[in-house]
């Protein structure tokens, strides 16, 4: 399918196939976005980083919606964000309704998701939408895109829309096939670029990009900085085929056992532990991988970005 | 007190009083019409009374009105004092002969006799030392003498031994007399058992050196007494059971 | 000479019975004769059976009372063999029976003349642990239920007679001669326990507190002397640590027999873990060599016990025994496997006695003219396992070698086997049908009640008031007739029954008297006889369930006695007649299996006349024991194949059909269809047949990928290959120095967790085979255990004395094999610790057996008949029914069934020829009455019946493509399950229907006299419960008169329904007893009844009412003490409830 | 099948509480779970049960329908017992209680169970499971028979979702098997995974949404040509 032309920053710097970084903002239930723009500032401040991902109900959880904090970082901070939307709580008339805003307000990146079900969220009793998939809310970007019409052939008063979509993939789901398969769905029904959901495992991690290469697609790969041992723990109980590495998990645990009493060496401690691991895990993807970037989900984590990608 | 038969020991006492024949005055008589009527439950209830010492009296052999009435009364109280021999009262029992004219034979034993039981002493079942231990015993000789086992073989045992039994030969003496003897001995314990664990649970050492025979023996008489439904399993508390009377069939 | 079609069976034990049962049902005269007092033998006395603890009593005595009742058995008890003269086909024999001073006939068994008797001696059957009197009845259960006088204890007191109302009782009775003739005998004498007093063999005699092993077991049963508590005999204690000694009086030349008695190991371990069971503060250790556990599932048995019950064995055997006097505790010292001497003390010491002949049989021998061989028991040879030396007299069970129940119960029927051939020309001759009637038709006319209320003599009347259950009885609506009977089992009273049958044209007969368990049958002929359908009869329990166990409330046992009159009477209103379904048989036999077992069975048909289809799969017939040359007692195996296949290829009734396969097995008992494939050439076959026969034998154990180098050396070889050297080619072993032998190859393992049964008599046959052929030869046979049962033991020692040396190993640490080019050795770790090297020049296996998995698979799913887990064949009943599957019509033999040598297979071939003969000897297959009927408009095909079902009889026919359910009336057992399951109601269960059991439910929680409350009522099931709850009765253990008790055939057959109705009906507390799970006589009937109950109870405390008044609880046959205990505590339960309606809020009004 | 759940006796019982004669009727439709003349009687022995603890007295009669949501079969097998009983409890799934309602207006049917889903007996894990969801769209052709409505938690169309960790779904911690790994391989078991990869676009919710009508065109009087829909 002829590629679409780069209406994002982001997609125009893949396409230069320039290695490049994102990261991931996540308003949770607040009124107050300061912090948002605060992480922003950080991110910006590092020059490293492309655009962040700003997160829409993760966990199935209510939090403040995605659009507005994607429209402020891009005003007050000027770093360029991706609107990430699930299917989840919208019907394909609010999800169009909400594109079009978006767009109006410059949004420029979407990265379509399912979204995780109410069932998992702090509302387990809410009615989930799913109206469309995710495959089928990327048909719907193209169609505004590409012929600026909604689902059903209406015309958009003031013709198409400028906006790239991108989809997720997860490097760890098992049986792998079915996974790629349906990204091959993805991209065939217009997807820009592909962030992963996030990955411990180096060889692993490789061998995915290599099977995703063949949809010629910028992707980048997910990686979770670790901000302290419970987050750790969590990861490793609760998210099945998910394992964060032994070595790592116990040097968090030491690291957190040493430094009981005192916060900013714990602090430096844990950093460094990141680093150690994550920085050469990147230059190896950087170096044997066609990957585009690594999208970096350090999450109200953002002190790391400067230490971690001072080399790249 | 004093058992009398109507025809002979009651007369010839009856003769010592038209003699004037002078006799002790702690004895009371009681007429029966036969020295065989004197059940022994009658001798252990007198001394379950208080009564110091039991005479009985009939015919003498041969001469009894109902011809064989004093051999029963001889077959019963020799049952008798084997049992009273155990708890240590057949001393105070006596059983004799006197005809209608032997006035002066009859004030004699009777003399004799309170002489005797003098010299014994007043029964232990007042001292109040030896009153509750005696008093189970002569329950335990009560009830044995009023169980159907007991009482078939005294009744019996004159026929069988001496006439022939239902297959028309004598059983020999003392293979009856063996038969008898343990069966006396062995409901006097039963019951003693049984008397011993009415309100409280005891384990079969325990009730054996209580009773003072071999716990082996005491297990056989449970097994016995629980087949009749008079006693069960009270407990078993670690290792060891106890076991108590229930009111049984 | 004219052959006579009848058989006098000599020993009422269990191969007596089972004989007996077996020629009586294929249509000969059976005379039983028993020198004791009653039929049942030593297996009366035990407590337990093992590999599946289920009680003795549950599993025997069914077959005590339908062996007593079977019309063409006569039981001639306390009788012995004079005389015997003439020859097979044609004996005359003269009996005499010694008198019992009192009529056989008029005796009900009611035992007030035992209560009576003065005399008291040691009791036998409690082997000397209790007393009973000179007139006494050798069991409760006993068959027939007949007292009888000890002539030498008895002195002739006369009371007896004064208490017998029956007027049993005759002093001048004298003995009785008979003289019959008869065409064959089968000897069942049985065994006598090794008595160790004479020689005080360990101090028993001497020290009180050590015992037999059956002492023991009497001390454990639950109708024993202590009702199951486990007392020392010293001081009524309970011993903590048990001391069990094998081999006493077995493998020992000194006392008893120098032969091993085969079941001492098994039954000590058992009553080893029953020990643990009753009393788990009791600590058993067994002292033994070997285990002997060869059996089916008996080393998972010995494991469990070790594991799960903490059954400590110590591998040694004791020296001495000496008793601490004030304790009476006893020291044991023993030599401990590593050489050590060690002693311990013990609270009580069992010895497992060994079996001893029978001492009458050494002039029983005499007269009969039979020989016994060196160990005075029956001499019979390894392929004629049945036959003594004269012709025309059989031996089955212990007299001929010590062996356990399943192998005496095929033994037994393998005898009828042998006299069906012998007199298959006049089978049915002197069998008189009994002619009966015809049936008096009295569909829909209004019920005409009679009630007979019996006295029992003082049983019944003692405690409850008669005349007035009958006066109450007479003002009952239906009720024409109610009279009351001294005995109403008595003879005149069955023809005065049939006198007012008649007079008062009654269609409904209640007899009020004792349990339906034993005289049901009885009273249900009679009323057969006066015309009446024998469905047509109920039985209220006033005895067992009533006067027995309200002595001391008579006032409140006469209400019970008049309440269970009334729901009788309710019960029999709705009764109706049932006719029991006839199918013809098709008089020809299927054999799959053209082995040793298979070509035996088909014979045995095959020369009574019935033709015969032989299935071998293979192209030659033979099977595994085509490897075998000898048996260890030197007979040539391969002569027995020849002059087998010979005879199954010359036999004209004989089809064989080699390279057959089995395409499907359509129909059931009696009409099976079934089609084939067989030659080269797959030619089709489709015949019918009225029985099968399962042979199909199993296969050698081959070791995999390398175990013990198999396969990798010609070095290592297994123990048939080396007999084939032996026996064919013998110069090979010449030249040889060590060999090897390891034992327990592909056996005792995970894969296969049993014993091969057969290895250890292989391996020394060959051992001594090849010590004649190269004296020099040294032989190591490494062994777990060496488990020469029976006369076997004598080769182990002949073996010993010939210089082969014996060496045991550790299950943990196996034998190695290590070649290399210098070396061929085998290393071992010994159980005294130390490492050995062994150079040797060759190494034998000893492999196993294991069954043919996916052919018993495929075969099990086409017969829907079950396999154990190792795809063994399961049978019918692992003690008693070793030979039968579950479904009707088809039987087992062979190692198919499980692993067993050549003389036991043929042995079982016969056995299972002579079951199937049972069938084919009929024209006519009748089947019980009471079943189940499915209503067809009813039925939504939900088939929930199937589930439930254990027979496979009824269920959605899908394949005939009928939607509908169905029962089949050959399968059907009558247990009720499906009725109760059946959503739609459509499926009726005869004689024990809803709307027969709810008026029940109705009379029975009516108060109708006095304040009866709290009213408990009472289902428990025929087989356990209810049996548990007589026997109760018979020992007179009390309970409250609240309960009423409603008998069904099995727990599974109690609805959801008849519990709520119980309630609404205004019972205050409802009881469902049940047998013990594993024990059910329906394989699984209540554990759908646990499955049901668990759901109300959930639900009774959301509709206001307190849980505590609903009870389950499984009660066994022998559990008498536990049900009147259990009875006792539920009564004061609901009695601090109070009753049902106080739970309930006071004002009853209508809301409109 | 139906597949429903009864309702716990309270609830039931609170239903007819204010009512002294009911009639219990069983429903032989669909007899997974059974709900027959046996079930029926065993509740509404409960229910008396239940009264009398209350102190109130309850008459009942059991019965059964061979299919209660048949108008015509559930009128003539319940009409007879109408008069004399105050109200019926049924033990049928939803479709049986609105037509005894609909059918006999003068007389309120209350449901014993609660209608969960269109399912069967899976045996291999001894549960009735979900196996149509009615949606009106049929997938299960392209889908190897595997339903995803029933069987996946977000109604994927073009599935998986994230959310599946070796094969299992999210929802309900992992135990449940994803219906679209199952589709996986299914299609993949008969190479079909072209039938996987196809995209399929947003459904039409119109047929999925109640209250949905299906035209029976009985008779035609040809008077008027049946209008064409516009597409």
């Amino acid at each position: 399918m002829a590629k679409r032309p780069a209406y994002s920053n982001l997609v125009k710097t893949m396409r230069e196939s320039k290695f490049l970084f994102t990261g991931e903002l996540e308003p949770k239930k607040m009124v107050d976005l300061s912090s948002i723009l605060h992480s922003a500032e950080e991110m910006k401040k590092t020059g490293k980083i492309t655009a962040a991902n700003v997160t829409d109900g993760p966990q199935g959880d209510a939090y403040t919606c995605s659009m507005v904090p994607c429209h402020l970082v891009q005003e007050k901070v000027g770093l360029e964000t991706i609107w990430q939307m699930t299917v989840r709580d919208r019907n394909r008339i609010a999800l169009f309704g909400d594109i079009l805003g978006g767009s109006i307000l410059g949004l420029r990146n979407l990265l379509a998701l399912t979204g995780d079900h109410s069932a998992l969220g702090d509302n387990k009793n809410a009615r989930p939408v799913y109206d469309l998939d995710s495959t089928q809310l990327i048909d719907l970007v193209s169609k505004m895109v590409d012929d600026g019409t909604d689902l059903e052939g209406n015309e958009i008063e003031g013709g198409k829309i400028e906006m790239n979509v991108g989809c997720a993939a997860n490097p760890n789901s098992n049986p792998r096939e079915p996974e790629i398969l349906k990204v091959g769905r993805k991209v065939e029904v217009g997807a820009d670029f592909i962030q992963t959901q996030t990955s411990f495992d180096i060889d692993d991690a490789k061998e995915f990009l290599k099977e995703l290469e063949k949809f010629n697609v910028p992707v980048l790969l997910g990686l979770f900085p670790i901000k302290n041992y419970g987050i750790a723990w969590y990861f490793n109980e609760n998210i099945p085929g998910v394992s964060v590495p032994k070595d790592l998990l116990a040097a968090l645990k030491t690291a957190k056992k040493q430094y009981k009493e005192d916060k900013k060496k714990r602090n430096e401690a844990i950093d460094k532990i990141n680093i150690d691991f994550f920085e050469p895990f990147i230059k190896e993807i950087q170096k044997t991988t066609k990957a585009a970037g690594i999208h970096c989900m350090a999450v109200h984590y953002e002190r790391l970005f400067e230490p971690l990608l001072k080399n790249f | 007190m004093g058992f009398l038969c109507n025809w002979c020991s009651y007369a010839g006492a009856d003769l010592a009083g038209v003699s004037r024949i002078q006799y002790p005055t702690n004895i009371r008589i009681i007429r029966v019409m036969c020295s065989g009527r004197v059940d022994p439950t009658f001798v252990v209830d007198a001394f379950l009374h208080g009564i110091d010492g039991v005479l009985v009296l009939g015919c003498h052999l041969g001469d009894c009105h109902y011809i064989t009435g004093n051999y029963e009364a001889e077959i019963k109280m020799s049952s008798l004092s084997k049992l009273l021999n155990i708890v240590k009262f057949s001393d105070r029992m006596q059983l004799d002969w006197v005809s209608a004219a032997e006035g002066n034979r009859f004030a004699q034993i009777v003399s004799e006799f309170t002489k005797h039981i003098q010299e014994l002493g007043p029964s232990p079942i007042k001292e109040n030392k030896t009153k509750t231990q005696c008093i189970d015993d002569l329950e335990a000789v009560k009830s044995v003498l009023e169980s159907s086992r007991l009482r078939g073989l005294i009744a019996r045992q004159r026929d069988l031994v001496t006439e022939k039994n239902v297959y028309g030969n004598q059983i020999p003496a003392e293979k009856f007399e063996n038969l008898l003897n343990d069966a006396i001995y062995n409901e006097f314990v039963r019951h003693k058992i049984v008397i011993k664990i009415k309100e409280i649970g005891k384990s079969v050492p325990d009730i054996a050196n209580e009773i003072g025979i071999k716990a082996k023996e005491v297990l056989e008489h449970i097994v016995v007494l629980r087949s009749r439904g008079l006693v069960d399993v009270h407990e078993i508390n670690e290792e060891i059971p106890t076991f108590i009377s229930i009111r049984g069939g | 000479m004219k052959k006579v079609g009848s058989v006098l069976v000599v020993g009422g034990g269990i191969a007596g019975m089972q004989a007996s049962m077996d020629m009586a049902d294929s249509g000969y005269k059976v005379y039983l004769v028993e020198s004791t007092m009653s039929i049942g033998g030593v297996m009366s006395q035990l407590d337990k059976t093992f590999p599946t603890n289920d009680c003795a009593i549950c599993i025997l005595a069914p077959k005590l009372v339908a062996t007593g009742r079977h019309e063409n058995i006569t039981l001639l008890i306390n009788t012995t063999l004079e005389k015997i003269t003439g020859k097979a086909g044609n004996f005359t024999v003269d009996l005499k029976q010694q008198s019992l001073f009192l009529d056989q006939e008029t005796c009900t068994g009611c035992g007030v003349c035992a209560q009576e008797c003065p005399v008291e001696a040691i009791d036998f059957f409690n082997e000397g642990l209790s007393k009973r009197s000179a007139i006494s009845v050798k069991f409760p259960q006993a068959v027939p239920l007949v007292f009888s006088i000890d002539q030498d204890l008895c002195i002739g007191c006369g009371f007896c007679k004064g208490v017998c109302k029956a007027k049993a009782i005759d002093y001048t009775l004298e003995d009785k001669k008979t003289t019959l003739n008869v065409g064959a005998l089968i000897l069942a004498p049985g065994f006598d326990e090794y008595d160790p007093e004479p020689t005080q063999h360990y101090g028993f005699g001497k020290y009180p507190n050590v015992v037999t092993s059956i002492q023991f077991e009497r001390i454990l049963s639950a109708s024993g002397p202590h009702s199951g508590l486990i007392l020392r005999p010293s001081d009524g204690i309970i011993p903590k640590k048990i001391a069990f000694l094998q081999c006493v009086g077995s493998r020992d030349k000194r006392h008893g027999g120098e032969y091993c008695s085969s079941v001492c190991c098994m039954y000590t371990a058992k009553e080893a873990v029953i020990a643990k069971e009753h009393m788990p503060i009791v600590q058993p250790t067994i002292f033994s060599m070997d285990i002997r556990a060869c059996g089916k599932d008996f080393d998972k048995y010995i494991e469990r016990a070790q594991e799960e019950y903490g059954v400590n064995y110590i591998r040694s055997r004791i020296s001495s025994i000496k008793e601490i006097p004030e304790s009476n505790n006893l020291i044991l010292n023993y030599e401990s496997e590593d050489g050590k001497i060690a002693n311990e003390t013990f609270n009580l010491v069992v010895l497992a006695v060994g079996a001893l002949p029978n001492q009458s049989t050494k002039e029983l021998a005499k007269t009969l003219k039979i020989d016994l061989n060196e160990e005075n028991f029956c001499k019979t040879k390894p392929f004629s396992p049945v036959e003594t030396s004269r012709e025309g007299i059989y031996v089955c069970g212990m007299f001929s070698e010590p062996k356990d129940i399943p192998e005496t119960v095929v033994e037994a029927s393998a005898a009828a086997g042998a006299v069906n051939v012998l007199l298959s020309e006049v089978r049915n001759t002197l069998i008189e049908e009994k002619v009966l009637p015809k049936e008096i038709d009295n569909i829909g006319k209004p019920p005409r009640i009679g009630v007979f209320v019996c006295h029992c003599g003082i049983n019944i009347a003692g405690v409850v008031d008669v005349p007035a259950v009958v006066d109450y009885a007479s003002r009952l609506s239906d009720v024409i007739y109610a009279e009351r009977n001294l005995y109403t089992c008595s003879a005149d009273t069955q023809s005065n029954i049939k006198e007012k049958i008649k007079e008062f044209n009654l269609n409904r007969v209640i007899v009020a008297s004792c349990t339906p368990r034993t005289h049901e049958p009885l009273f249900q002929a009679t009323i057969r006889e006066a015309g009446l359908n024998k469905y047509l009869f109920d039985l209220a329990n006033i005895r067992d369930q009533c006067s027995w166990v309200h002595m001391h409330e008579p006032k409140e046992a006469t209400e019970k006695a008049m309440d269970l009159v009334r729901m009788a009477v309710a019960k029999a209103r709705k009764l109706v007649p049932l006719q029991e379904q006839q199918v013809s048989v098709i008089h020809k036999g299927m054999v799959i299996g053209g082995g040793v077992a298979g070509m035996t069975a088909a014979l045995n048909l095959a020369d009574q006349g019935f033709e015969v289809f032989l299935i071998e799969k293979s192209d030659k017939l033979g099977g595994i024991s085509n490897k075998i040359y000898q048996t260890i007692e030197n007979y040539d195996v391969q002569e027995l194949i020849v002059d087998l296949i010979k005879r199954v290829n010359d036999h004209k009734l004989v089809n064989v059909f080699l390279n057959a396969k089995i395409n499907s097995i359509g129909g059931y008992v009696c009409n099976f269809t079934t089609n084939i494939v067989f030659g080269k050439d797959k030619q089709k076959k489709e015949f019918q047949h009225g029985i099968i026969i399962v042979a199909t034998g199993a296969n050698e154990y081959v070791p995999k990928d390398g175990e013990f180098l198999y396969g990798k050396t010609d070095k290592v070889i297994l123990q048939s290959e080396l007999e084939k050297v032996l026996f064919t080619d013998s110069e090979k072993i010449k030249g040889l120095k060590t060999i090897v032998m390891i034992q327990c190859v592909g056996s005792r393992n995970e894969e296969n967790p049993y014993c091969s049964r057969m290895c250890c008599s292989e391996a020394i046959k060959n051992a001594i085979k090849a010590k004649e052929i190269n004296p020099e030869l040294n032989i190591i046979v490494l062994f777990r255990d060496i488990r020469t049962y029976g006369f076997k033991e004598k080769y182990y020692n002949i073996a010993r004395e010939k210089g082969i040396v014996f060496l045991r190993f550790d299950n943990k640490f196996l034998p190695e094999i290590t070649q290399n080019e210098t070396q061929f050795s085998v290393d071992v770790a010994t159980s005294r610790g130390d490492k050995i090297t062994i150079n040797a020049d060759l190494v034998a296996l000893s492999a196993g057996i294991v069954s043919d998995r996916e052919g018993n698979e495929t075969l099990a799913k086409m017969l829907k008949v079950p396999t154990n887990n190792e795809k063994f064949f399961l049978e019918a009943h692992v003690k008693l029914r070793p030979s039968d599957f579950a479904t009707d019509g088809i039987f087992l033999c062979g190692t198919a069934r499980g692993c067993a040598t050549i003389s036991e297979s043929i042995a079982q071939a016969l056995s299972a020829a002579s079951r199937a003969t049972t069938i084919l000897s009929k024209d006519i297959l009748v089947t019980e009455g009471v079943i189940s009927k499915v209503d067809p408009a009813l039925c939504i095909s939900c088939n929930r019946c199937a589930d439930v079902c254990n027979y496979g009889a009824v269920g959605v026919k899908y394949e005939q493509g009928l939607m509908i359910s169905e029962v089949n009336p050959l399968l059907c057992k009558g247990c009720g399950d499906c009725a109760a399951e059946c959503p739609a109601g459509a499926i009726t269960m005869s004689h024990f229907g809803n709307f027969q059991i709810e008026p029940m439910i109705a009379e029975a929680a009516r108060v109708e006299f006095g304040n009866g409350r709290p009213r408990i009522i009472a289902f428990l099931c025929n087989w356990c419960s209810y049996a548990g709850a007589d026997l109760a009765g018979v020992s007179r253990y009390q309970y409250p008169p609240n309960v009423r008790t409603i008998r069904v055939m099995c727990s599974g057959g109690i609805s959801k329904s008849f519990i709520l109705q119980a309630f609404l009906e205004g019972a205050d507390g409802v009881f469902v007893g049940g047998c013990h799970i594993g024990d059910c006589h329906y394989i699984a009937g209540n554990h759908d009844a646990l499955r049901r109950t668990l759901e109300i109870e959930s639900d009774l405390e959301s509709i206001g009412i307190n849980p505590d008044r609903f009870m389950r609880k499984w009660v066994s046959a022998s559990e008498g003490k536990i049900f009147s205990d259990t009875m006792t505590e539920f009564v004061e339960k609901i009695k601090k409830l109070g009753p049902l309606e106080s739970g309930f809020k006071k004002s009853i009004e209508i809301v409109k | 099948m139906i597949i429903t759940q009864q309702k716990n006796i309270e609830e039931i019982y609170d239903m007819v509480k204010q009512y002294s004669k009911i009639l219990v009727a069983g429903c032989d439709g669909c007899c997974q779970p059974p709900r027959s003349i046996n079930e029926a009687k065993v509740l509404a022995q409960m229910l008396e049960l239940k009264a009398r603890s209350e102190g109130k007295e309850l008459k009942w009669k059991a019965i059964t329908v061979l299919r209660q949501c048949d108008d015509r079969i559930a009128a003539t097998t319940v009409r007879p017992f109408i008069e004399q009983y105050d109200a019926i409890v049924s033990l049928s799934c939803g479709l049986g209680i609105v037509m005894m309602n609909r059918i006999f207006d003068n007389i309120l049917t209350f449901p014993a169970q609660n209608s969960m889903f269109g399912g069967a007996e899976n045996n291999a894990e001894n549960t009735f499971a979900e196996y149509c969801e009615t949606c009106g769209e049929c997938l299960l052709g392209v889908t190897g028979g595997v339903c995803p409505m029933a069987g996946c938690a977000k109604n994927l169309s073009n599935g998986p979702c994230g959310g599946t960790v070796t094969g299992k779904c999210e929802v309900g911690g992992y135990t449940h098997e994803c219906a679209w790994v199952k589709i996986y391989e299914r299609l993949k078991k008969f190479n079909r995974l072209d039938l996987f990869t196809k995209y399929r676009p947003p459904r039409n919710y119109r047929n999925w949404s109640s209250p949905r009508f299906i035209e029976i065109n009985k008779s035609y009087t040809n008077e008027e040509e049946p209008k064409k829909e516009e597409k």
